[in-house]
């Protein structure tokens, strides 16, 4: 068996891995918040990404500061869309609110698509160019760069949720955010604080992502679901579930590709995603939420 | 009651959309002072910027034309649609352009060989000419399939004919071959795997998705068996991501090579350093410039590409204009040949009567079986040195 | 309706019921015969509701079995009771919102209805007999309770109590062997006890077996011909409403330890 | 016979009856106001798009679960006829016949996996099961023809003779939606509609009086499929072609929101509905590049007004009960806590 195609293979589902695991990490911060799903996750990955690219390409703007502004810009996104969910207060259930953030996701792609007059950006590696050896098979500093922001990501994350009082109330609001009886403020600053916090996550994946392959206004779709199907599979709000279920997801994608039909490395996810759906709906790791009837 | 809101408001929504919508009203074509020509190109959708290139390339030809007099004295009446790269769009105003628009003739296949297929069969079935400028070999072939539609694109057969002699001349015997899972990808797989085995040339292939984030496990797969050249097919940017994996992979010093859909600056700019040294084949107008003078077709680019910037104010055109530019004037040969009659059969057989017309995009030699009527010395091998493309040594 | 002669009804042996290390029934047997009213007193927590969900198929029992007419019910399968004729009505009123009253009604029938579901897609002249017929029983039914001029609005538009008397009407559609009653008194206001004594009194007239599980005392001792006393998911005692009231373990159950009078309890 | 059923029972069942008569007529008149051939291309589109919401409005409407399946099911019912008549040469009846029964059991499939889920996690399984297709219907070169679409299918023939007429085209669609309108308005009034509409209104009652709810709603689901499969197959004969591109993610998301803004769970929906996304494809020819953005926001504010209805009126339900129990549960509570005291209360 040649080792330098399995190394190969783990590397490569790992570099993509870090990226769904970081989506994924913002679904879970949003479900636990408010109990919907939030679609618009995927976008925020395409705004940080076509956002910093943009600079970066159209305006010459260094790329560290591409990155951060990126990262302020979807974090206000975020803002806006809890506000464009709950500002009305007509939604009160998770699966409203589920629904509405699929509108948003559209408006969003929609906008970027005017924006970006559909071109493509891609950003430079903050840590150069060039490639690592290891083992026989090669990966790049960037890579390494996504892996280590993703665990990073999780490990402040799950430390937030522990430690700070709003972490607390944030994972408080998961226990019974199945009805939103109380609607008063705290409870619209707390979700506020939930999707402000998973635009600035989805926003890391998309500058990390962006100097691996190329962003368009369309790359986020694709990238939401797959990110959802990991935050499935590690059991969804649970930040280190997010990250097992994101490398899991990425190698098995990349073990497809290497190995097997590369044209359906796609639809890994989609089964993945109905199989949990449907077997096991905790995730791995998930809290029990009453999936079923 | 709750549910009555609805209703009453999608009624008068409904009422609007439907009483503008079909109330096209269409000229009649062709009366005696002007001929109607109809053309689809994606300006806005998936291809757009591709599209947006071809109406300025057909648009220059329409107006070169009605400048010099039109076609004996009948100025050309051009009417476009943009289907946004949706066929089922492109199928709609492919019927509403034939039937209440009185088009004649039609140019431009809305810019994606999908929407091309589609039209085929409508502007056949009413004997209306259809010159097309996407690439798809089923377009056109085989001929007797096809006897009123033409196209001014390469084959993917003409393209692969030109890499195996590109190969053979360096003595390169093992290729790794990458296509997209498009029918662009996929089609040109079948051409390189019929063609290259009777040159001597063996072929390893691992197909990749183009919204793959990351092709290494693929480039790694196809290393197994030390290939001297890789060889991509696709014109999505994940064309970039190709030249970055195997760079990263393989090091600087392996031939990299991209197959003509992926010649655009835009993508070798974004490849950065992973673009320097890759070698595509292509048409030669990307580097007309450095074509000498004694090809037929060196000053039919520069004076497209002259007045094209001229035009377009210093924009330079791309491989996709020049197609548009080279459909257009080829109907204009035809429809002067048949006296400005445009009809179908009348056009196609002037189209096949007119002999070498030399276009932008290659000198184009159409025959009753050859509705492309490009060859492989047509096709160049260019070199993105880093800056520009280069005519490859 | 079905003759009075002396049919078992409802007959439960032995069942048993934990959740985790709480045994919230353990081997209650009682039955509830045919063309009587059966009643299931007890504190708050005794387990009532758990005896009525077991009964009625929504929670599967440990151990024992529910028996009607001499056929063993399926444990834990609530949507089998219909066509084992054993209806119930729940605590929280349970009622087809957006449906009118009669629609209501008519669904009582459902399990009784033949005729497949993709049948309903081309709706033969049986179809829309056994529509007409089954429209015209339940409007039968709604004259019988006095609620017929309601037919056509929306349940949800009903008051309270007009709405819990649908679902008992809805609950006699399904022309049932055996009723589950599950404090049909809850919440409703002390004027309109009597009818309610009157309705359910009407059913075990039909034949129905009643079993009656209820707080309201007064409505209990007034119609019960045979009255179960459950405490912590034990049956207590058993017998006539009068017997039942002179208990003491009755009394120091209801009135907590020390208590010795008896006529707390009389009416 | 049908007079002697006393007045109220009729009225719900009368509207129904009432907005069948409206589709029927408006499927009838609409081609007499069709000026070009274009303009009866466009009403053929119509009666398609009627068929499909006809198909959704089981599960989306009367069931009140919200489905991102319907345009995978209608690609899955072209790419069906397209298939077996291009590559294997089935004579297009069968072909007709084939494809709704192909996607009715792909939609049972889904629906035994799924129906147990909470409605909102269906929605999700639906919304995977959509993509899948999509992601199939382009990938599968060498069956569908990839992203350039599947070519050359034949028109529709029936004994020797060809529907290439854009009339005859029309009449073959507006009799298969008529068809479809009446069966749907059959069922809506019959005791399965009723069954079904329980079940969304109390899930304890309607088990209590025998309606399984999985049977249910897996029906609803699979007739959902097999519209979609009817519509598909007309689709692929009436524009000869089929590609993935109008089967996406965007127009599972247009079907939900068209129905439910038009009416779901009435029979007016499906029409209306129709009406208004004819009205949107021919919009959207001429504002290609603004219509996503457009669609969205339309899709935010239709949310927004009737957040029971797009997000499935079932789970919007299941809510209201849980409100209605803990309410009540506190009202037993207080009961409780004095009964001891009523008893003596009582007894005074």
């Amino acid at each position: 068996m040649d080792t330098g195609l399995f190394i190969q293979v783990i590397l490569s589902g790992l570099s993509v891995g870090a990226i769904y695991a970081l989506v994924a990490v913002g679904f879970g911060v949003v479900f636990n918040a408010t109990g919907a799903i939030n679609f618009v996750q995927g976008e925020y990955v395409m705004v940080g990404g076509l956002s910093a690219g943009m600079l970066y390409e159209a305006w010459d703007v260094p790329v560290l500061v591409a990155i951060l502004v990126a990262i302020a810009l979807t974090t206000l996104l975020g803002v806006l869309t809890e506000m464009g969910l709950l500002g009305f207060g007509r939604l009160r259930t998770p699966a409203s609110i589920t629904i509405a953030t699929i509108a948003i996701a559209v408006v969003v792609k929609g906008a970027a698509m005017l924006i970006s007059n559909r071109d493509t950006f891609a950003l430079p590696s903050l840590l150069g160019p060039g490639s690592l050896q290891v083992l026989g098979a090669s990966t790049s500093r960037q890579t390494l760069l996504n892996l280590l922001l993703a665990v990073l990501a999780v490990a402040a994350l799950t430390l937030f949720f522990q430690r700070t009082k709003l972490g607390t109330t944030l994972r408080a609001a998961a226990s019974d955010s199945e009805t939103l009886q109380t609607f008063g403020v705290s409870y619209r600053t707390t979700a506020r604080w939930a999707f402000a916090i998973a635009a600035a996550v989805g926003a890391l994946a998309g500058a990390g992502l962006a100097p691996l392959t190329v962003m368009s206004f369309d790359s986020g779709t694709l990238l939401g679901l797959k990110g959802f199907a990991a935050a499935m599979l590690g059991g969804l709000g649970n930040p280190r579930g997010a990250l097992a279920g994101g490398l899991m997801l990425g190698v098995a994608e990349a073990v497809m590709s290497g190995y097997g039909a590369a044209a359906y490395a796609d639809v890994v996810a989609f089964v993945v995603l109905l199989a949990i759906l449907t077997l096991r709906p905790t995730g791995m790791l998930g809290t029990s939420r009453a999936v079923r009837t | 009651m709750r549910k009555k809101i609805p209703t009453l408001l999608t009624c008068s929504a409904l009422l609007a959309l439907s009483a503008c919508g079909l109330g096209s009203s269409g000229s009649d074509g062709g009366s005696d002072d002007t001929i109607t020509i109809g053309t689809l190109f994606s300006v806005s959708g998936s291809g757009a910027n591709l599209g947006d290139k071809m109406r300025k390339g057909a648009a220059l030809a329409v107006k070169q034309v009605n400048a010099d007099g039109g076609i004996d004295g009948r100025t050309i009446d051009w009417v476009f649609y943009d289907p946004a790269g949706d066929t089922s769009t492109a199928v709609q105003q492919t019927n509403r352009m034939l039937d209440s628009d009185g088009v004649e003739l039609v140019v431009g296949g809305g810019g994606s060989s999908g929407i091309a297929l589609a039209m085929d069969p409508i502007t056949s079935s009413r004997g209306v000419a259809f010159i097309a400028t996407e690439g798809a070999r089923q377009i056109v072939e085989p001929a007797e399939d096809h006897p009123l539609t033409f196209k001014t694109t390469f084959n993917d057969t003409v393209m692969v004919e030109k890499l195996i002699e590109f190969w053979q001349a360096n003595d390169i015997t093992r290729v790794a071959f990458m296509p997209d899972t498009s029918s662009f990808g996929q089609s040109a797989q079948e051409e390189l795997e019929r063609l290259a085995p009777e040159a001597g040339i063996e072929v390893s292939t691992a197909a990749f998705d183009p919204a793959a984030n990351d092709l290494t496990p693929q480039v790694k797969r196809l290393a197994g068996n030390d290939p001297q050249a890789y060889l991509a097919w696709t014109i999505t940017p994940a064309g970039v991501t190709f030249l970055k994996n195997v760079r990263s992979v393989l090091g600087d010093d392996v031939m990299v090579m991209h197959g003509f859909g992926f010649v655009d600056e835009r993508y070798m700019t974004q490849a950065g350093a992973a673009s320097k040294g890759t070698l595509l084949v292509s048409p030669k107008l990307p580097v007309w410039d450095e074509i000498d003078k004694s090809d037929e077709q060196q000053p039919v680019m520069e004076d497209f590409a002259a007045a094209y910037a001229d035009e377009y104010d210093g924009e330079q055109p791309n491989v996709y204009a020049g197609q548009a530019y080279d459909a257009m004037m080829v109907a204009v040969e035809a429809l002067r040949a048949t006296g400005g009659d445009p009809d179908g059969e009348k056009v196609a057989d002037a189209i096949e009567a007119l002999g070498t017309h030399v276009g932008v995009t290659g000198a184009f030699k159409f025959t009753a079986d050859d509705h492309s009527g490009l060859s492989v010395d047509d096709v160049a091998v260019i070199r993105w040195d880093g800056s520009r493309f280069m005519p490859a040594k | 309706m079905t003759s009075t002669i002396e049919r078992p009804g409802l007959q439960i042996t032995g069942v048993c019921k934990a959740y985790g290390g709480l045994q919230v029934l353990s081997d209650v047997t009682l039955r509830a015969p045919a063309g009587a009213i059966t009643a299931v007193i007890g504190p708050n927590g005794a387990g009532k509701s758990t005896l009525a969900n077991v009964i009625s198929g929504f929670v599967t029992q440990d151990r024992g079995e529910v028996v009607v007419n001499g056929v063993r019910l399926p444990p834990g399968k609530a949507v089998t009771r219909a066509e084992h004729r054993l209806g119930r009505t729940f605590q929280n009123l349970e009622i087809f919102t957006g449906m009118t009253v009669l629609q209501n009604v008519a669904m009582g029938a459902y399990s009784r209805q033949r005729g497949s579901h993709l049948g309903d897609l081309v709706r033969g002249p049986r179809a829309r007999r056994d529509e007409i017929e089954v429209k015209e029983a339940a409007l039968a039914l709604l004259r019988r309770f006095r609620l017929e001029h309601r037919a056509d609005s929306l349940v949800e538009s009903l008051p309270f109590g007009e709405a819990k008397l649908v679902e008992m009407v809805r609950v006699l559609a399904m022309e049932p062997e055996v009723v589950v009653l599950d404090e049909p008194a809850a919440g409703l206001p002390p004027a309109s006890a009597l009818p309610l004594a009157e309705t359910i009194a009407g059913l075990a007239e039909d034949g129905i077996g009643v079993l009656l599980i209820e707080h309201n005392m007064k409505l209990v001792m007034s119609i019960s011909q045979h009255v179960v006393v459950l405490d912590q998911g034990q049956v207590l005692t058993e017998g006539s409403p009068a017997e039942v009231q002179q208990d003491p373990r009755v009394i120091e159950a209801y009135l907590g330890p020390g208590a010795t009078t008896s006529e707390e309890l009389t009416l | 016979m049908m007079s002697r059923l006393a007045g109220p029972a009729r009225t719900m069942s009368r509207r129904a009856t009432w907005e069948l008569w409206i589709t029927l007529g408006l499927l009838v008149v609409l081609p007499m106001l069709a000026a070009t051939d274009y303009a009866l291309h466009i009403w053929t589109r119509m009666a398609i798009f009627l068929i499909l919401l006809t198909g959704l409005n089981f599960i989306q409407g009367v069931a009140g679960m919200t489905s991102l399946a319907q345009a995978g099911f209608f690609g899955l019912g072209a790419y069906a006829a397209g298939i077996a008549t291009v590559r294997h040469d089935v004579p297009p009846v069968l072909a007709l016949a084939l494809a709704p029964v192909l996607v009715t059991l792909v939609a049972l499939l889904i629906g035994v996996l799924s129906m147990r889920l909470k409605e909102i996690y269906f929605t999700m399984a639906t919304l995977g099961a959509g993509f899948v297709l999509y992601l199939l219907f382009g990938r599968m070169v060498e069956l569908t023809g990839g992203p350039n679409g599947l070519v050359g299918i034949p028109p529709f023939s029936v004994g020797g003779v060809e529907f290439t007429e854009p009339i005859m085209k029309y009449g073959l669609a507006a009799v298969l939606a008529a068809i479809g309108a009446i069966a749907a308005h059959n069922l809506l009034v019959s005791r399965t509609g009723r069954a079904l509409r329980a079940y969304g209104a109390s899930e304890p009652a309607a088990l209590a009086v025998g309606a399984s709810p999985f049977r249910l709603r897996l029906l609803a689901f699979g007739l959902s499929g097999f519209y979609a499969g009817v519509a598909g197959a007309l689709e692929a004969f009436d524009s000869r072609f089929v590609s993935p591109s109008t089967f996406d993610f965007m127009t599972a998301v247009l079907l939900v929101v068209a129905l439910v803004v038009s009416g779901a769970g009435r029979m007016i929906g499906p029409i209306l509905g129709a009406l208004l996304l004819t009205g949107i494809e021919v919009f959207a020819a001429d504002y290609a590049d603004y219509e996503p953005l457009i669609m969205g926001i339309v899709f935010l504010v239709a949310v927004q007004l009737f957040p029971r209805g797009v997000a499935g009126e079932l789970a919007a339900r299941r809510e209201d009960r849980r409100e209605r129990a803990k309410r009540s549960a506190d009202l037993a509570a207080d009961v409780a806590v004095d009964a001891p005291t009523t008893l003596k209360a009582v007894q005074r």
